[in-house]
């Protein structure tokens, strides 16, 4: 399969994804500027954490008018793979890709721990290699990473099954525990924790694997 | 010249920690009389004068300054010498 | 404004206010120019020769301590300092204090204290890799205190989250001296290959001088001379001096420097950032260096405000900004680079050979001085100094704790504000981001991997300005072993240091004499270990109403772990495993955390320190670890090994088991150059035949209970009683 | 009771690196007659009614609501039904 990571002014997990990607999951991978128009050719995009634009007006806000974004619109519309992580997730929420929002934390400030996650649903290209109801180990880090959305929302989430991940505590305020949300057809997934961070574990956890060779396995029946 | 002045504030169902935070350190400002803070974003923006300018803060407001699912705004357009 | 012309800047004393001396003046009037200098000279002088750019005061005692080794590829005088590390690699590293621009404003003096040592850094051609930061309050009795403990820990995470850098390790203490006046230290380390070293110089006549980055303001005018001023209750008012971060034009200007060194090496003759004193003192220290004059066109900077003068842009100390000096023939491409980034990028000068220093303003020369006068003419002063009282009247005290439950001052002491987990503030700061972290704060260092390699770079700040009060020279060592033993308990080598000398007014004997007398210890502890000092940063004056701080010189360590499977944090790992201590016990109470506790003070000398005994001890550890025999490794500080004992316990939630001839007050002796290690029982005879400095105390335990046996009392304590004061001291104080 | 509105900007002198970003934005988004934007901040504080509120509201908004070394502030006092 061949990557897309997405980088945007601020970015800054650009680097750990792509590392996760090329010597995690061993599959191509290549950097992409927010100017480029096209990403064509890749299987898969993927938007990093990072603060884009400096988390200037709401964290994910500004990146949303990038010219990259029409296309990786293109790819979620079409079923292709698109995942958000941190900042990513804001800016797919932001963009409406994935239904919600991300506000500050419950307790105000930025939270960097290595929490712990539920699987809560493996029929997804980004859960498969999971277990319903496993339990993984991946690091947080955000200041504005609680999740939002209305009850109608939560509801239909539930009904859709597009709650990928809950914490098993509650670390930041988020409704229903949710750390990763799907749209409904499965293809974009977005979620505030770092699965690039647990690819070793030397860095402390590999539970991140999982996630990324979950893609690799859905891609394969896709393509048979 | 314009000057459009843009109040965001957090939908009442959102929950607003920082309004939350700023209240009680009032309180503990010892000013009791303050029952409620939120707190909000507040923009200006230096507009070049034409005509349907409103239809475009409009659209800045609703695609931009703002997140629907969570903010509601309101704005004023005045003058500017 | 119309400015003051030189007759009237002599006549009223006007440089005075600016921080010059009349005999500095008369030195720049009659011997350097020959004339009055103008109102942007003078502006020039009095920020270039201020203590903050000149180390005029301090340049005596700095040069006692060491700066090479077979590692030193650059020291002192540089950007930051950068040591070999093998395999074409070095690590480059420096610290820096922001402690009166945090006085006032807390949150941007933390902030752009974080952003200004990241350029130190890059304008190195290194890439940054890690931070640190050591913080020093007033007791967090009060909301005042409280509210800038908040904002300097928001404003260094604020910061470092955003450009994406791993806040690895540090140290945060509170004491009175600090409640005015605090101190806020911050460290960066980078990593370079040895091919893309970058100088900071302006050389070869008509090679170009760019400015990048973030736009010119009014920021922080004058902030080198204020950052050498003491404070006074009136000085709180004064907050112009005050610059604004914008870390997100600072990883655009980072990922830029960083890859057009490394990408266009024949593009870029030299980089240097702009700190303290911004533009004057990056030009004028890359000419100067370069033997070089330049002439600069202060039309062509880049403003964001109106109608600024030259003494102003000169001045200014707006972030975010760098100075390159270019070949012309690539001046299309560097700006275009630049662009690219989204940075602005303009051409302000050209270097010259007459060694003058030249500034265009609106088409008038308004500066025109040998640009050596900024640099190298700056008079050095050799202060009186004199033992302070106090150490003459205390020597002879000998503090003794006086313990009636044993569970109960060690469950005290445990909550400590100064012992206490500081987590509450370390995880504000993302300390993973770059996917490299292999130890996070909480350990004795942090441990950042170098990707692709097996190699580990471990970093440590230390400072424990009660040992320097009561004994500067003794104290001074201690901060350099205490920041080592840090090091070899994760398993590094300690390869090299940086500094912040952190003091009151030098033109106090006294403090001149703790000043000199600490370097004095640092430089000793260095030789000993063969670990130079490659960078630094001196702040004086931090006084508040003419009282000064404790003498608080904070190191930098850093240390080389060649194989990262050696690493090694303080946490205990399995029960069964054997505790050892290493080292011998005394009576050394006088400045310790069970001084504070009991007496509410500090007071006494300390013991000379065994370098030797030390360094053995040291490498006693670090080859136990390299052979795989230690499964954990702590050094004893503060609080001494009751409280080493327990923060080992906490990770893991595991209980110790342990049974000493110490006394039960020893248990908090300070006494240093100690470790406590954990060894597999079937590594026993091995770990044994190594040295006889260890004495064998116990073992760990899945019970969560520290069951203690001391020469005069046996107790079980509550683990998780204990954790849970451990861990939420800090929280509850803060609240 | 009152709703006492304040707004909070930055002095002039300093950097408002938001409303830079935020401009840039508004230009890419097509809008080119915006010609400047300022981002400040906007809380709404509900008090009980007493005399002298004015004063504290003053002391509100030096202490906690601004930054005065960055920001300066302006408010509205109004009676809430
Ligand atoms: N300001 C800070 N930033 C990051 N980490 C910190 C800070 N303060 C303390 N820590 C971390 O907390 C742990 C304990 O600190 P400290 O008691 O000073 O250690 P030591 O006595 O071993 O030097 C260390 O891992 C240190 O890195
Ligand atoms: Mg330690």
């Amino acid at each position: 399969m061949k990557f897309a990571v997405v980088n945007f002014p601020g970015s800054n997990c650009d680097m750990d994804l792509f590392y996760a990607i090329r010597d995690g999951i061993k599959q191509e991978v290549e950097l992409v500027d927010y100017r480029q128009t096209s990403l064509a050719g890749f299987d898969g995009v993927l938007i990093p954490g990072g603060f884009s634009y400096g988390d200037y007006l709401r964290s994910g806000a500004i990146a949303v008018h990038a010219p990259i974004i029409s296309e990786i619109i293109r790819f979620a519309d079409e079923g292709k793979i698109v995942l958000g992580i941190c900042n990513g997730f804001q800016i797919l929420t932001e963009l409406h890709l994935l239904p919600g929002a991300l506000i500050r934390n419950e307790k105000g400030r930025f939270i960097c721990e290595t929490v712990t996650l539920q699987v809560e649903n493996t029929d997804t290209p980004f859960t498969n290699q999971y277990q319903l109801g496993e339990q993984m180990r991946i690091p947080v880090a955000h200041g504005e990473g609680r999740y939002f959305c209305d009850d109608k929302t939560l509801q239909e989430l539930k009904e859709n099954k597009q709650i990928a991940f809950k914490y098993t505590e509650n670390i930041n305020g988020s409704v229903d525990r949710i750390a990763g949300v799907t749209n409904k057809q499965k293809n974009v997934l977005g979620m505030m924790p770092h699965p690039e961070r647990a690819i070793e574990d030397i860095l402390g956890s590999d539970d991140g694997l999982k996630l990324f060779q979950s893609i690799i396995n859905y891609q394969v029946r896709v393509n048979n | 010249m314009k000057l459009v002045k843009v109040y965001v504030t957090l939908k009442p169902s959102v929950l607003d920690s920082q309004g939350e935070a700023i209240k009680s350190a009032v309180h503990s400002m010892g000013y009791d009389q303050v029952e409620k803070v939120s707190m909000g974003k507040y923009f200006e923006l230096h507009f070049q004068d034409y005509e349907n300018l409103e239809k475009d803060v409009d659209a800045i407001c609703d695609e931009l300054l703002t997140n629907p699912n969570i903010e509601t705004y309101r704005y004023e357009i005045l003058e500017e010498k | 404004m119309t400015e003051p012309t030189a007759k009237q800047i002599k006549d009223s004393k006007l440089y005075q206010q600016w921080g010059l001396s009349e005999s500095e003046y008369d030195l720049i009037s009659e011997k350097i120019l020959k004339r009055l200098p103008n109102y942007t000279e003078t502006g020039l002088y009095s920020v270039m020769w201020s203590e903050h750019c000149s180390y005029k005061n301090s340049k005596k005692v700095l040069r006692k301590m060491p700066n090479k080794s077979s590692r030193v590829l650059a020291g002192p005088g540089e950007d930051a300092g950068i040591l070999d590390i093998g395999d074409g690699q070095a690590v480059v590293f420096k610290a820096e204090s922001h402690n009166h621009p945090s006085a006032v404003e807390p949150y941007q003096g933390a902030a752009t204290g974080v952003g200004g040592i990241i350029r130190d850094i890059f304008s190195m051609g290194a890439q940054p890799i890690a931070l640190m930061n050591s913080l020093k309050f007033g007791p967090l009795d009060n909301g005042k205190t409280k509210h800038l403990v908040d904002e300097v820990v928001a404003g260094i995470g604020g910061y470092g989250n955003c450009i994406g850098l791993p806040t690895v390790g540090g140290e945060v203490s509170f004491e009175d001296c600090y409640e005015n006046n605090p101190l806020v230290n911050a460290m960066c380390v980078g990593l370079l290959n040895k091919t893309d070293f970058k100088h900071g110089t302006a050389s070869g006549n008509g090679n170009l001088i760019v400015y990048v980055g973030a736009k010119t303001g009014r920021d922080g005018i004058h902030g080198a001379t204020f950052a050498s001023d003491e404070f006074t209750d009136t000085k709180n008012k004064q907050r112009s001096a005050v610059q604004v971060g914008n870390p997100f034009i600072e990883k655009l200007l980072m990922d830029a420097c960083v890859e057009i060194i490394d990408q266009h090496p024949d593009w870029v003759l030299g980089i240097q950032d702009m700190g303290a004193a911004g533009l004057v003192s990056s030009t004028a220290e890359m000419a100067s260096k370069a033997g070089s004059g330049l002439v600069l066109n202060l039309d062509n900077v880049p403003q964001r405000e109106t109608e600024m003068s030259a003494y102003e842009m000169m001045l200014s100390e707006s972030q975010e900004r760098m100075v390159l000096c270019i070949k012309p023939e690539f001046e299309t491409e560097v700006l275009d680079f630049f662009k690219h980034f989204e940075l602005d990028a303009v051409v302000i000068g050209h270097v010259t050979e007459d060694k003058q220093y030249k500034i265009y303003h609106q088409n008038k020369l308004v500066t025109d001085i040998p640009v050596d006068s900024l640099t190298e003419m700056v008079p050095e002063y050799d202060r009186s100094e004199v033992a302070p009282a106090r150490i003459k009247a205390d020597k002879d005290y000998h503090f003794m704790p006086v313990i009636n439950s044993l569970s109960d001052t060690w469950l005290d002491m445990l909550q400590q504000p100064n012992i206490a987990s500081k987590k509450h503030f370390y995880q504000t700061y993302d300390s993973q981001v770059r996917a490299n972290t292999l130890v996070r704060p909480g350990s004795d260092a942090g441990v950042v991997r170098i990707r692709g390699t097996k190699k580990a770079i471990a970093m440590t700040n230390d400072s424990n300005s009660k040992y320097v009060y009561l004994n500067p020279f003794v104290g001074g060592q201690i901060a350099v072993m205490e920041a080592a033993r840090n090091i070899v308990a994760s398993g590094g080598l300690p390869i090299g240091l940086t500094d912040c000398l952190n003091y009151g007014n030098p033109e106090n004997p006294e403090v001149f004499f703790e000043l000199d007398k600490s370097v004095e210890g640092i430089a000793s502890a260095c030789e000993k270990l063969d670990t130079p000092v490659i960078s630094g940063n001196v702040s004086l004056y931090n006084e508040y109403n003419d009282e000064a701080i404790y003498p608080s010189p904070m190191v930098g360590m850093v240390g080389l772990i060649e194989n990262y499977d050696n690493v090694t944090t303080i946490a205990f790992k399995e029960a069964g495993d054997l505790i050892y201590l290493i080292g011998e016990t005394a009576d050394d109470f006088n400045g310790s955390e069970i001084q504070m506790l009991q007496e509410k003070q500090i007071k006494g000398d300390l013991r000379t320190l065994d370098l030797d005994q030390e360094k053995r001890h040291q490498e006693l550890v670090l080859k136990a670890i390299q052979q795989g025999l230690i499964t954990s490794a702590h050094d004893i500080s503060e609080g001494g090994l009751a409280v080493a004992l327990s923060e080992a316990s906490f990770e893991k939630e595991l209980g110790f088991e342990i049974k000493t001839d110490l006394t039960s007050t020893q248990l908090f002796s300070e006494t240093q150059s100690r470790f406590i290690v954990t060894v597999k029982t079937s590594d026993k005879d091995k770990f044994e035949s190594l040295g006889s400095e260890m004495h064998l105390l116990g073992q760990v335990i899945a019970e969560p209970e520290f069951k203690v046996t001391t020469k005069d009392d046996s107790v079980v304590i509550d683990a998780k009683k204990a954790a849970k004061n451990w861990k939420e001291a800090i929280t509850c104080l803060m609240k």
